[in-house]
Parts: C-alpha cells; structure tokens; sequence
C-alpha cells in the first residue's frame, strides 16, 4: 500500500486521454446518482463519455452485505469512444463489501478513494474480510486514499440544523466532491442539479451542497493527494448536446416516430427489469397524446396494442425475454393479420429467470425463430444507447409500411449506459407517414366493389390499413389462414403455400429499404469484425486500439437482423476471416453461416457483462498472429 | 348515443357475406340472428361497429356481422379488445367468446377488462362444453359430467359466471338464454347503452356435445317456474302464477319463499343499481347450475367511470397543462451543453 | 393430521441458510417469523413441506423455510403448485405470491386453483403494488394513486381480491395482516388444516414503495374501530367497545351499525360454514379498500371435496374395476391379425 | 364417362400390388368411420397399410357443402409401404360437394362409385355444379359407378322397423358393402365390429348390418362391375398385429414409458387439434395410475407438469404450435430447474390459428430455438404413426436421465394416420428407470452435509432428482441463475458462463446415448435424401420406386434433431448431393448448413399435406439428371 502521507506541495496536475472511474457503495448509499452526476459534469466540460450502472437485483439488500454493492462505472474521454471503459483506474469504495466485490476490476496500480469511517468491524464481517484490508496490505498494489467522508459530512451539517442520521445520507456528495477536484470537474452543473432534485426540501439541498463542497474542499486543502487529472475535452462534432441513457433515448424515438407518421403511439407492457423505465418515461408523456396501458401480463399487453393498431395507432410493447417468450403466440397473430406492431425486447441474462439485471445478446433466436409455424419477421437492434431513439423509429417505419410486427433488440447494457447525445432535430428525421385505405383508394381500379383485404401493395407486398370507422370498407380478418386478395378462410394448399411465400417475400422486400452494412474498412485487412447489437461499442473501441498499435483489421456492423442487407454476403466473401463477437452462444453466427455457407468464427460470452475493449483487442491480436 | 343521421338499415345490411358454419340447429344460430336484428334498431353505422372474438365456436361470431371484425386467438380477445377501445373510444366495440375461451385461457383478461370497466360489450356464449374442440370440460361444465377429457366424470367445480363478473367488480352483469331472442336483444341493448365493461352471459346450447344442458329451465313451458326475471325496482317474483318470490334472511342468505306465505312486503326488490354488488352476488347463488330456479335479466348495472374516458382526459388534461408535446423541446429538456 | 411421531422442531430447524434480502423494515419478514415460528406448531415434516412461490419480492419467501421450496415464474405458482399437489398428496403445499404475481399476470391460475378446491395454502402478500420491479400500480392499487407507470394516478379500479376469490367458488377466504404475528399464524394454521384450496390474504406493507398503506387500519390504535374480527358463531362487533355491528337489510345489502340502536339480536351471527359465500361476499364489500372498518379473519371455510383425493380415487376405482393397467392386454385390445 | 351397362358374365378378379381408395362424403355421412372399417379389414387380410383422414375445421359444416366434406384415404398394399398412397385409384363420393372436392386427385382413368340419390338439384346446388356432373361428360375420363345407396339403404332396412330417416344414416354401410365386395375383403371383421360397437342399440345393428350386407349383395348381384380386383397379403414379418394412428400409439407410448420407468405418469394439456386425441386417451386409462389434468389454459399444463416432475413423477404436456409458443416461458423454467419433462407437439398448419386440422412440420425452429436466453433442450421427432409409441417412450428416457425438459414432435398426418403395427412385448422394452437421491446417496462421499442439488454426474452432467418427502435433503430451486453445486441464486459472471455451458453440454452429450442416423445406403449413390419426421414416408416410398427403376439414391433419416447424432456430418460429407424435404421452410436445412457448412438442398412444401411419393420420385429423378 503506497502510504498517503501528507504531501507539502501542490500536486502536479496529470493529462489524461480517458478516465475510467467506478463508483461502489451500498445500495442505500447513493452509487448510481453520484455517478450519474460526475458523467453529467464530465459531459458539460466537453469529454466524450459512456456509463454503465450495475446494481443487484434486490431492491434493498440488507446494508454492508456484498450482494447489496451497487455500483457506477464511467468512462471519460477527449476522443470519441464507444463503452465504459475495461479496467477502472479509479475505484471509489464506500464501505468494506463495496471494495471487496469491486477491487479486482481495478487495474494494478490503479487509485482507490475510500470512506475509511465504514471500516468497523461489523462492516468488515459484514463484507467477510477476516482482517482489515485497509490495514493488511491487501491494498499494496494501488495507490489508496482513506477519507473518513460520513464523519466530515457530519461534521460539516452540524450547524445547517440537519440531523446526523440524515446528514449521514450526504455522504455521496462529500465523495462526489472530492472525486471532482481530483479530476477537475466544474462543480456550478452539480450545485445547480442539486438545487433543481431537491429543491423542495430545503434542508436536503443543504446538506448535499455542504458536503459536496467540503468533500472539493478537502481535496484542495488537506494536500492528502499526489496528484490532480485533466481530461480534455473531445472534439465532438460542434452541436447542442445532452446525456440520455438507451432506455430513455427510446422512448423519445417513439414519441418521435409517432409525430413522424403523424400516428398517436399506444404502449402497452407490463412491467419487467430493464425494459420498465420506458414504461415509466412513456407514462409521463401523455401531451404527446400516447396511451401508456400497463396490462395485466405480456400476453394482454402485445395483444392490446395489436388492438390499437388494428385502430389505426402504432402499436408498440416493451419488455425483455420472459415477456417476449410469452408474446410469441400473439406477435404470430399480428403477422397472420398483416398489422402493424412493434416489439421492443430489452435483453437480459437468461434462461427463465436468469440475471434480471444482467446485460445479454441471447435472445435473437427467439426473435427470429420464436413462433410457431412460418412466421418470418423485421428484427432490428440497436448499438448504443443514443442510437436506440434512431432504432425505435426505424422498427416503427417498417412495421407501418409492411404491415407487419417487428421485433427491435436493445440489452440491459444499452437501456441503463448513457453518453453525450448530439440532439437531432426533428425536422432532419424521416417522414415514416402511411396512408389508411379508403372506399376510394381500395375499391377504386379493382373492378369489382367487394373489400379486399388482402389485396397487397405491388411493391412492398404490404396489404391495405383499412381501419375501424371508415366507411364502406367493414371486413373481418383473423388468425387461420386466408386467401390472399379476399382475406377470406381458406383451407387451400396452393393458397397456404402462396400466402408463406408471400409473407416471407414481404419480409426479405424489407432488404432494399435498409441501409448498407455498416463498415469500417480501410481496405486493407483480411480480418473482419462482426457485430451486432451493443458488441458495437468495444468492437470500435478495440479496433482503434488494435489499428493505432498498426494492425489491419475492419468492422463491420448490422443494424438489421432480418432481413440482412443486400450487401453482407460480399463483404462477409472479401474477407479471409471473420469474427463474430456475441453476447451469447453463437446465435447470429450460426444464421450467417446456415445462409451464406461462410465459416464466420462465433466468439462468446455469456457473462452478464459485455465484451471489454480489451478482451477484444487481445481477440483481434490474437487472430491477426494466427 | 342514437345518432339520428344515420341512414336505415336491415338486418341483410349487417349481414356479411360468409355463410355461417355451425352445426344445424346450434344456438349460435339464435344469437347471431337476435343481434343481426338488433342492430338496424340501435342506430349505429356498420363502419363502427366492432366485433372481436377468441378461437371457438361462438368466436366465429364477427365473419358472420357485416361489420369490422377480428377473429383472434384462443382466449385473448380481452385484451385486443381492450387496446381497440382505449384507442378508438368513437368506436362500439363488442367482445365474443364461448367459456372456454373467456373463462378458462381467457379468463384473467375477462377480469382485468372488467374491473377497469374498459367500454366493451362482451358476451359469453356458455354452452358448458368445448365445441370446436369437439367436446372436452369446460370450466362451467357441472361436477361429475363426463366428456371426453373426463371419461368417469368430472371432478372439478364450475365457475359461476355471473358470480365471477361481480366478484371481479364488473359494473353491468346479465344472463340470458338463446332460446329468446326479445330477451336476448333486451340484454344486448342494455349492454351497448352501458358506459363501460358490459358483461352478458348466454345460456347457449350445443346441440352435437352437449345438448339439452340448459333445457330444464329455457323450455318454453318451463320458462315461468324456472327463470326468476329480474327487474329494477321490482320484488323479484317468479313461478306460474309468480307466486314465488326470493328474500333476504337476516342470515345474510337468500331464500326463495311462497309470496303467501311471507307477504309481498317482504320479496327483496331488486336494485339494480346498487352501490354494492352484494345483492346480485347473492341472486347469482341462487341456483348452482341450470337446474334450479335461475335470475335472468341484468343483475347489476351502475354507473362508474369508463376507462378509455379517462385515459384520454389524462391526456388532454397534460396537453392543457404542458402543452402539445413539443419533440425538440423534449430533447432538450435535460442538461445541454454545446460543442463547437 | 398432526403426527405425534414427528420429532420436535424449533424456529432454527425451518429456517434455511439463506439470508433473507428484503429491505429492512419490510413486512414480509413478519410474515417470515409468523411461520417459522408456526411451523414447530403443526406437527409436520420438514420434508413434507414445499413452498412454491411465483417472481416478485414476497415470492423470494421460499428461501428462507429450510423446507422444500420452488422459486417459479411470474405468476404462475398456483400452476406449478396444482400439479405438485395433485401428484403428491401426501405433501403440504404452500403458494406465496404478491398483488401482482396472484391477481396480474397469474390471476387465472389461481381462479382455477380456488374453483378446483386443490389443497393448496395459498398466500397472497398483497402490498397493493410492485415491489420488486421497484414500484409500479398493481391490480389492487388504489384509483388515483400515483406510481411510476401511472404518473397522473391510476384511473384501475382495484380488485378486491377477498371479492374474487368467493367468486371464484373458494372454499375457504381469510385475510390478516403483516402487524399481527398472532393473528396471521391463527390464519395459516386454519389454512394449513383446511381440506381444499385455502387463500389467505394478508396485508403487508411494503416500506419502500407503499409505506403505510395499510397503517389507517392495522396501526395497533386503530384496530378496535377499524378492524372486525370476524368469529364463527359470533355476532359480528367491533369498536373501541364493541360498540358498532353489521346487519344484513331486508335490500339485501349490509350496514355498520351502532349496536345499541338496533339491538344484538339484528347483528348478523357469522357463520363461515354457510353453504352459499352470499353473506362471506358482503363482509368483503363492507370497506372498498383499507381505509374503512375492515373485516379479518376467515370469510369462508366449508367442506367441498378436495380435487387430488378425487383424482386419485379415480385412479383407484378405475383399478378396481379394470384392473390395474397391463400394457400388454392394452396393446392387444383392438382388433388383432397374425400375420405367420 | 364409361357406360356402366349392366354386365352379363362374372366380372374379372385383377391382381393389384396396390390400392389406394378415397372415402368422401358429407361431414355427418361417416366417411371417417367407414374408411378405418375398409382399413381394418385389409389390415386383417394381411395388407400392408397407412391412412389419411383429411377432415373439415368445422365441427359440421352445413350438410351438402364443400366445406363440409370430409374424407379418408387409405393404401392397401402387398408391400411394405409408407403412405396412404398418391392419387387414389378409387373415390367413393356419397354427395356432389365430395365429387366435386375429390375428383381433382383421382387419377385419370381411376375408379368413382358414386351415392347417386344425392345427385338432385339442392345438392348440385349446395356444390356449386350448374349441371349434373354424372351427365354432363365432367365423368368421361373415369369408371363411374352410380349405385343409389340412400335409397337400397332405405329399401332393406323398412322391414326391421327402422325409420326412413334412421336407416339413411346406415348408407356408409352399404358403401362400405359394396367396395368390400369389389376389393374382396372379409366381411366378419365389419360385422363383427358393427356388433360391438353398436351392441347397445340393436336397432342400429341390424340397419349397419343390413346394410352392409345389401352393399355387398349388391356388388355381387347386380353384375355392374366389371372387374373385382385383390391385393394379395403383404410379406409382412411373423407376428401379431393391431391398426393404430399415432396419436394413440403416443399414448400408448407414454404409458409404456411409466411402466418402464417405474413412475406415474403426470399428463397436463389444454385441448388443441390436432393433439388432444391424446389426452382423450390416457384420461380412459386411470388404471394405469396415469393422473390427467385439463388444465385452464397451456401455460398452466407445462406449469402443472413441471409441478408433479418436481415431485417425482413424469411430467408431460401435449399441445400443437400455438400451445407450445404459449409454453415457452415455462419450458425455460424446467429447463433452467433442471427437471424432467416431455413437450409433445403435434404440429399444425401455422402460423397463428393457420391450418388447424393440416399437417405441417414448422415448429422446429420453435422447439429448437424458441425461448429466452440460451436455452438448449433435446429435439425427438416421430416418423411413423406406429413409431410415435417408440418416440415417446425415448422423450421420455432422455428426459429422465438427464433431468432436462425435451420436445418431441409429431404432426397431424401422424396423429391421424395409422397403419399395421406388429405389437411388440413389454418385456422387449427398454428399462428406462432412473434412482431418486437419498440422503446417502447424495451426501455420502461429497465431504460436507450441505445439500448440493446441482452436484453434477460426471458423465451425464445432470443434476440429482431430489423429490420432496426425501428426509433431509430439503432444498429450494428457482429460475434465477443458480450457483453450479450448491443450486444458490448466483450472479457471478464465471459460474453464469459456466452454466450456460454446462446446460449445452448436457444436451450434446445426449448424442453419445442415442442410436446412429437411420441410413438405407447401397453404397453407390451420390445422391442422399435426407428426411425427419413425417416425411420419412414419402421419401421411403420414392426411393424404393427410383431403386426399382434403377436411379442410384440413398436415403438418412433423423430421429434426434438435438442434439443430432455423432455420425451426421460424416454421413452427409460423403454425398455430392444432399436433398432435405421439408413440411418448412426448410428449418433443419438451415441448421445444417450452419453447423457443417454443407450445401443442403432444401426442399419445401407448406401447403397443409405431405409430400406424396410421386412428387419425391420426381424430385429425386431431377437431382439424378441434373
Ligand atoms: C392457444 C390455443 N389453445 C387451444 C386451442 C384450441 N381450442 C380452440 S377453441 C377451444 C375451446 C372451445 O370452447 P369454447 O371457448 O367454450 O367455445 P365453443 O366452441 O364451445 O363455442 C380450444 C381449446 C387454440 N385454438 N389455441
Ligand atoms: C414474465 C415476467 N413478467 C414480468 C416480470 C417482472 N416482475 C417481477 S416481480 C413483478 C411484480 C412484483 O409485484 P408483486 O407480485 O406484487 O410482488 P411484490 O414484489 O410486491 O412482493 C414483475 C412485474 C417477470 N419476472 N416475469
Ligand atoms: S359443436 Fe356445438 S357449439 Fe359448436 S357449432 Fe356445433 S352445436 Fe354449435
Ligand atoms: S420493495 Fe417493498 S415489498 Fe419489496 S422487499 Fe422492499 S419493502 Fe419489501
Ligand atoms: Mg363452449
Ligand atoms: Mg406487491
């Protein structure tokens, strides 16, 4: 353990490219604010970042235990970069459980800030550390910094007339102080932030600043640290930015993409980790004229919002595997009927249960293949958290164009991370209007005045929206087979046959309305990287690594699952190699192969966690000397 | 709700052009006459009308209206229902579905619509058998009824539907039976004036699987001493000579008494509209199956705030306050900062 | 049922390894301790107990009964638990779940559990929200009330899940409440020797997301006025001195009245044997949610056969009458032919 | 149309290796009936056999429409055969809607015995004829018999005291008379089955009798016919037989696999076509201990199912698609419980509601792929209506031994088909029991007395069967993810990784314990067909017909499609080409080209029928000449 003494001098100030800082406490101590708060001020100075929450499943576990460790990682940065970070090189611990769970992420030499008041013997049992780490050279390998932040924060409440129990609870923003001056960050956002959060409870509003600007002072004046950091900020492109987590940046998608085909949006879902909070960002949205229904169960919620796009609303439904394995039987009837809907699976760790707060890619084979019978559908995903409000608008626009359900895929990782957002406006997004039939526009040219139902759409394949209330045009559509153009029951083989076809058709049409494959290429590798889904981020982030150390490796990414884009196959034949890093056993890597007869190289992990930019450099290294 | 600029129609008008595929002679025939009927009578537009069904027998219902209609899967017509009405609250929107359907797979979504008294007329076609499955249990099907799932009889205990609905907190409950049709379009329209979930259970007989199931009390020569018609603030009286009568024991129990012997005064009137459903409860326990003196008509029917009414004034209400939702504005309603 | 050949237990020998992971101050670890401590009572095999429980924070209960135990799927323990109960009926079973897991997502199941009277004791922590998915409406969340899915309040009417279950043919209804150790442990032990399906209902508080919920009526101040004890045989009074009552009116619905205007002889006696649920019903509808004098206790206990002893017995009577199965003899019990 | 002039000499006796007949008629006419009495009586005659019903959706269609025309194929034959046969050689039509459906398959010059008292104005009408198609040369290309079987029924059954419109109900009877005699099948079998079956009401008796026999009087007396034909025994092997379809030899099967396994059977179902026959079944076969629940929906079957495997019994749950996509979340449960349990689908025409009474082979993708997160299971699937008895007994092994959920499909063709079946003895069955743990058993020799119900066999990988009432091994499970050993909720990433991959290890090591690929090989074809399922009749048929004619193709068949047996790849490495037909669109195909990168050749047909042999012949003789 490198010995903090008090140091006589300034400390020097260090530049840094990038910033890894992990926030770990209990779950009743704040973690995820703190954070949240230090990624915003970083954003503010102009540092490109990416955050990652990781809290337990439990709402409160008990206080001091490991299980109840919550915790914050964030990457800051002056370039451009994609994920939050592998190693932290600063650990914030707030008590005995937090740095035992937490300290064997920190890379070797790494810098620990530590509340040094929660090191009491009922902690440490707590946590199960015979002895004290602090004290038994458990540390040595790190440069530690023992700050007794619940006894300051007391002391420094004293005289606001808030009570120590109360006070106890500001300790966060003592270490959120503290964490600033170390690293430079403007304290005016947090001040402000805290004013705005709590403004209504005066005496929190004290505390917390109290707190946070002892915990900046001591810092400053006790001379306890070596040394101080600077990220500069990144050259992002110019623009206004702001900080969305995935979760969130899908949600505004959707209220976007209501507004952009001018439809209202019914949401329907109920209530599952880590889709809710969209649930929760939609409720508070209704001047966007969205419906939010909490359903009593997954199954009554797709089947609602089936309902509501059988009425001419974008229906969508949120939830993540569990939800979706039991939506399978009604996300095959919106396909029979040929209606619009949107399927938004926030993934997590599986099978059944699984890890509930744990991030995975696993549930692309159920998108793709989870229904019975041939039922063949649109599957997008998104890649960051940002790029989920773009994701969302893409699925709803083809699933109103062709009539037809569609499922996008975001992860856990994606729906909690958050990064600066270069905030679009709405007058640069699509238009993604369709038109509802009419006793003109139906009727009209087919020679004969029965309502056609089925009568598809030449181009797209795509049968009429004729919805409820329009005059002239009452027909009745359901789950058993049709013939295609009268919409009528039909038992006929040839019809049966024709109508798998043309739903497949309408589904691979998909492909010439789909943006090219994603690819990074400096035409110059043999090597090609594969991803899909939020792979993306430690994909790009290794592959500049692995390219600024002079290796020769591309990217590629797929935004769309199914169909693929037309131009996969010959970027997947120019290559000699091609790896497909996946949070999960292979999924896309065994469709690519089955389709294109190519042996894409699946690599797996099935963690909870995502890839780091690391494991993947060693990856693209590793394959490059093969 | 008449809209009188609506032109005339016939019952042909809201006939579709798919003929019927039921057995000859089933019930189903009945109602689907009553309500073609029924329909010209309502003064409603066919372009408004919504007929959403499960997978069953009766759920063939909607191919047979010349109206919107969806023929959905087994036991989620609730629910697509539901998602309908709260988007469409301009649309009528009618719910069918025979009691495998709405009871046993479907039952859950039944509940939910009806304690939040989403505005659906739903109709529960109980002919206490599974038809198109050619015959199994259903959850109304008596103890002891042998079928082809239960070879040495039942053992489970029937769902009382009417009982169900209330405990669920329905606001509008009925019962009748496919061998009336004035009575059956007498519910039917009560159901589609109600302001909320509308819950109407048929008898409806299935003549290949369970025929006669109902016989003991809608024969028409047994209609008199078997059914107990409930109306509004009338004692509820019943009985060839409505010479029997139903009345409340200071036990908390109903009894069915001799007018004579207790006196008009005391037969329980019926109230319809009371606060608590505790009365219709209580005459929804009458008779265990349809074997006994049985209350047809509505058993309850009161006022309470529909639900899409209410979701869609929580919407104006936050465009009154917030104003129309304003994308950009959204986007920048958190921390910003500018890069240039 | 009690075994006097069971060895002695104590609170330790229940409970498992486990550390319980609720938030301190949560109502669930009353419930707990109420049946750890319960347990050594009955007279029962550890090995013989399984708790089955669907997903939510009070479906987290199994884990900690050093007894058999099964953390299932959301909503879907009263399923799990049928087909453990009607393939071994030798075990207790019992079902825990929250609002959401029993009266959302897997409100069908336990209908049917409760229809079918299979003997299961059945545990519904209700805490009227999501605890687990950190605070979401449930379906017997209050109108009105604010949750992180409904930001402008809740326009669901609740369920009343003592009203469903009579509804839905239960034989035996009871509800407690998580501040009275006594008085829950008396409602299990009557559910643990009910022959059937029992539901109990207990009242928990959910300190995080829901604090207080319940505090208007099981405040330990509060529960002479708000609380009526319902007793078998006992007219039903409660008060401060006993001084209020229930009454049934000639109209069929209930009344709280003062005792002493209306005399003991016109308080209605209870009597949880009734045949019919009619009067069980109307207790329930007595407050329309926990902020009006309550009833607890059991509402209903009859005797009903017990589903698995019937199926059973019909695997025995098909035994006796057939013989025991011989697949040989069922192999060759159609038409045959030799071919040589 | 040929002149049906009356003959005067005996008519010819044709030898015929093969028969294929169609029984047609109206839904209440008993067609079914009728064509599984013509079945057993050939049956009894020693033919080789498979059968086809092909029934309306509706439960009975109005009398005299199209839609409510229900039929019944069968082929006899004096070989080994694998189908019902083609294009039927002769189609009994008892109404105009049955000619009118039916004809189209009839093969030119084939055979039509016609119930001419149908043939008036309402019926043509009801059939959409605008004239009498026995008169108007739609015949020509046929031998049409008009035999007036209403009213000869009518005729000898007036003096037994039936009524006229009782005795109408007996002219399938009569049919069945007439094409007995004119196939020259035993008449005791019929009669004799005509006794028991109807012996409770004599009057019925004597009218199927009667008219039967007149049926048969009347081929032998009204010297119509031309020509009587034989199908001479088949050269089956020695031993005793039964006709069963397959959905009760899967019943059966279960039944079988109790009593091999020493435990009750558990069946939870929620009706569905074309499965339910199957829970008819085993709920009249309470003697055989077998408990069976209709539960409320399928969700609460695979639950319930689960439930009684927890406690020792063996689980098992029949459906088709739409209820096994509602099963999934469940069956990710079992799954992840790791306890036994038997998925039976019955495959249907989807997606959605889709086909319900046609056949289909489109839930693979389902059962293989069709839950949450990675959630690999073993994949049986049946091929033959008798082997369905076989296969069920092996879901049931597999499931047993290594404690995991399986699927086993079948389809509506094999539920409803059925054929001769050599009955097999119990005692040559296999003894597929498995030990529960015990308190020695499971703590002796582990070193510590914690119960560890995820301590793993070393070969097999599946955990201990610990059912509760087993002393001292108390213990909870869920579906959370669990710690390997102990079966603690863990959300460490390792023992995530190590779990998903235990749990796929499992499955694959079933491969070591499952027979090898079914493979007919001459050793010289460069040619394979490959089939799984249903289409391993067509394809068995076809292949022997291409022998015959001397084309050199050889044929693998798969029972196991997961995991796929050792010697696959090897097999389909050593063909040029590779033929996989499919009721699909071609769901293995793509398996097995991601798994082997081997360029199988998909072949599909979703059209709610099997592939017949001729169509595969056909196929087989392009891929020769290609
Ligand atoms: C998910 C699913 N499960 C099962 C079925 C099969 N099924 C169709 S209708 C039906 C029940 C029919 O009974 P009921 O609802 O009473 O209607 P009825 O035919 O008597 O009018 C069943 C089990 C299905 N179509 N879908
Ligand atoms: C199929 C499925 N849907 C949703 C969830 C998410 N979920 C877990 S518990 C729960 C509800 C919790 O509420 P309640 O049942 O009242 O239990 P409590 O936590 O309040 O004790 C939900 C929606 C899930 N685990 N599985
Ligand atoms: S089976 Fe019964 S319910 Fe269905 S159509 Fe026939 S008679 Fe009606
Ligand atoms: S969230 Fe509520 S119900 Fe859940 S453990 Fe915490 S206090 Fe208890
Ligand atoms: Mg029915
Ligand atoms: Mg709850």
């Amino acid at each position: 353990m490198t010995d903090t003494a008090i140091r006589t001098s300034r400390p020097d100030v260090q530049e840094l490219d990038r910033l890894v800082v992990r926030f770990a406490g209990d779950s009743g101590d704040g973690m995820q604010l703190t954070g949240d708060r230090f990624s915003n001020a970083s954003a503010v100075m102009g540092n490109d970042l990416a955050t990652m929450p990781d809290f337990p499943a439990e709402i409160r576990a008990p206080a001091g235990t490991l299980h109840g460790v919550s915790a914050f990682q964030v990457q800051v940065s002056s370039e451009d970069i994609s994920t939050p970070g592998d190693a932290p090189n600063v650990l914030v611990a707030m008590n005995p459980a937090a740095l035992r769970s937490e300290l064997h992420r920190l890379e070797v030499g790494g810098t620990i800030i530590i509340n040094s008041d929660s090191f009491n013997e009922r902690n440490l049992d707590k946590a199960g550390y015979e002895a004290n780490p602090l004290e038994d050279g458990t540390l040595d390998r790190y440069t530690a910094y023992r700050v007794p932040m619940t006894s300051l924060t007391k002391e420094v409440c004293k005289d606001l007339g808030v009570k120590p129990r109360d006070a106890e609870r500001s300790k966060n923003f003592f270490a959120l102080g503290v964490v600033s001056w170390m690293f430079g960050r403007p304290t005016a956002p947090t001040l402000e932030w805290i004013n705005v959060k709590f403004g209504r409870r005066p005496k929190v509003v004290a505390a917390n600043t109290a707190a946070f600007n002892a915990g900046h002072a001591f810092g400053e004046t006790t001379e306890m640290f070596h040394s101080t950091y600077r990220v500069p900020a990144a050259k992002l492109p110019p623009g206004t930015y702001t900080s969305v987590n995935g979760n969130t940046a899908l949600a505004w998608g959707l209220l976007a993409a209501s507004q952009q085909a001018k439809l209202p949006l019914f949401l329907a879902s109920y209530p599952i980790t880590p889709a809710s909070d969209i649930l929760h960002e939609l409720s508070g949205r209704k001047n966007f004229g969205v419906r939010t229904f909490q359903a009593e169960d997954e199954i009554a919620a797709v089947c609602s919002a089936v309902g509501a796009s059988f009425g001419g609303h974008i229906g969508v439904t949120t939830t993540s595997g569990p939800g979706v394995a039991l939506k399978s039987e009604a996300i095959g009837l919106a396909l029979s009927l040929e209606v619009p809907l949107v399927v938004i699976d926030i993934q997590r760790g599986g099978p059944s249960t699984g890890l509930p707060t744990k991030t995975e890619a696993s549930d692309l084979n159920l998108a793709l293949y989870g229904r019975h019978g041939e039922a063949p559908l649109p599957v997008v995903a998104s890649y960051s958290p940002t790029q989920c409000f773009f994701a969302a608008i893409e699925a709803v626009r083809i699933a109103l164009k062709y009539r037809t359900p569609v499922v996008l895929l975001s992860d856990g990782y994606l729906g909690n991370g958050s990064e600066p957002w270069r905030i679009p406006r709405s007058e640069d997004l699509p238009d993604i209007s369709v038109e509802f039939a009419t006793a003109e526009s139906l009727l009209n040219g087919s020679g004969d005045s029965s309502v056609r139902p089925y009568r598809r759409d030449p181009e797209t394949l795509a049968r009429p929206w004729i919805v409820p209330g329009t005059p002239g045009l009452m027909h009745r559509i359901g789950g058993l087979e049709k013939e295609d153009g009268t919409g009528n029951i039909s038992y006929d083989p040839d019809n049966h046959e024709l109508m798998t076809r043309l739903r497949a058709e309408k589904v691979e049409r998909v492909a010439k309305d789909i943006p090219p494959t994603m690819l990074d290429s400096d035409g110059l590798a043999d090597l090609l990287m594969l991803t899909w889904g939020s792979t993306w981020g430690a994909v790009t982030s290794a592959v500049k690594r692995v390219r600024a150390a002079g290796g020769k490796v591309d990217h590629a990414h797929l935004t769309h699952l199914n169909p693929l884009p037309i131009d996969l196959e010959p970027i997947l034949r120019s290559y000699a190699k091609v790896y497909l890093p996946e949070m999960n056993m292979g999924q896309l890597a065994m469709l690519l192969r089955g389709r294109f007869l190519i042996d894409v190289h699946s690599v797996s992990k099935v963690q909870g966690v995502p890839f780091t930019a690391g494991e993947i450099a060693d990856l693209i290294n590793g394959a490059l000397n093969d | 709700m008449t809209d009188v600029s609506v032109p005339q129609t016939t019952r042909a008008d809201w006939t579709s052009d798919q003929e019927p595929r039921w057995c000859p002679g089933c019930g189903d025939y009945s109602v689907l006459s009553a309500m073609q009927l029924l329909m010209p009578t309502l003064g409603v537009r066919r372009e408004n009308t919504v007929f959403i069904s499960g997978i069953g027998c009766a759920a063939r219902f909607p191919y047979y209206m010349n109206t919107y209609g969806m023929h959905g899967i087994h036991g989620r017509a609730p629910a697509l229902a539901t998602g309908l009405a709260v988007s469409r609250p301009d649309l009528d929107v009618w719910v069918i579905g025979g009691d495998g359907d709405m009871l046993s797979i479907g039952g859950n979504h039944l509940l939910h619509a009806l304690r939040r008294n989403v505005k659906l007329k739903i109709l529960l076609f109980n002919n206490q058998i599974y038809g198109l499955t050619k015959g199994q249990l259903s959850p109304t099907s008596e103890v002891g009824k042998v079928t082809k799932s239960t070879p040495m009889g039942s053992v489970d205990e029937p769902f009382n539907p009417v009982s169900v609905a209330l405990g669920a907190e329905a606001t509008f409950v009925a019962r009748t039976h496919d061998m009336d049709r004035g009575h059956m379009q007498e519910m039917f329209r009560r159901a589609w004036e109600h302001d909320g979930a509308a819950f109407v259970e048929i008898y409806q007989n299935c003549n290949v699987f369970n025929d006669g199931a109902f016989a003991a009390i809608t024969k028409k020569d047994k209609r008199k001493s078997m059914l107990i018609d409930l109306e509004h603030g009338m004692p509820i009286r019943f009985g060839d000579n409505n010479e029997r009568g139903v009345m409340m024991g200071a036990d908390g129990q109903l009894r069915i008494v001799d007018v004579d012997d207790v006196g008009v005064g005391n037969i329980i009137v019926h109230d319809e509209r009371a606060d608590t459903p505790t009365l219709a409860f209580a005459l929804s326990r009458l008779a265990a199956g349809p074997f006994l003196p049985t209350p047809v008509g509505v058993y309850r029917a009161v006022e309470s705030p529909e639900y899409a009414e209410q979701v869609s004034r929580q919407i104006a209400f936050s465009q009154e306050i917030s104003g129309p939702g304003d994308l950009d504005a959204l986007l920048r309603s958190r921390t910003l900062w500018e890069v240039s």
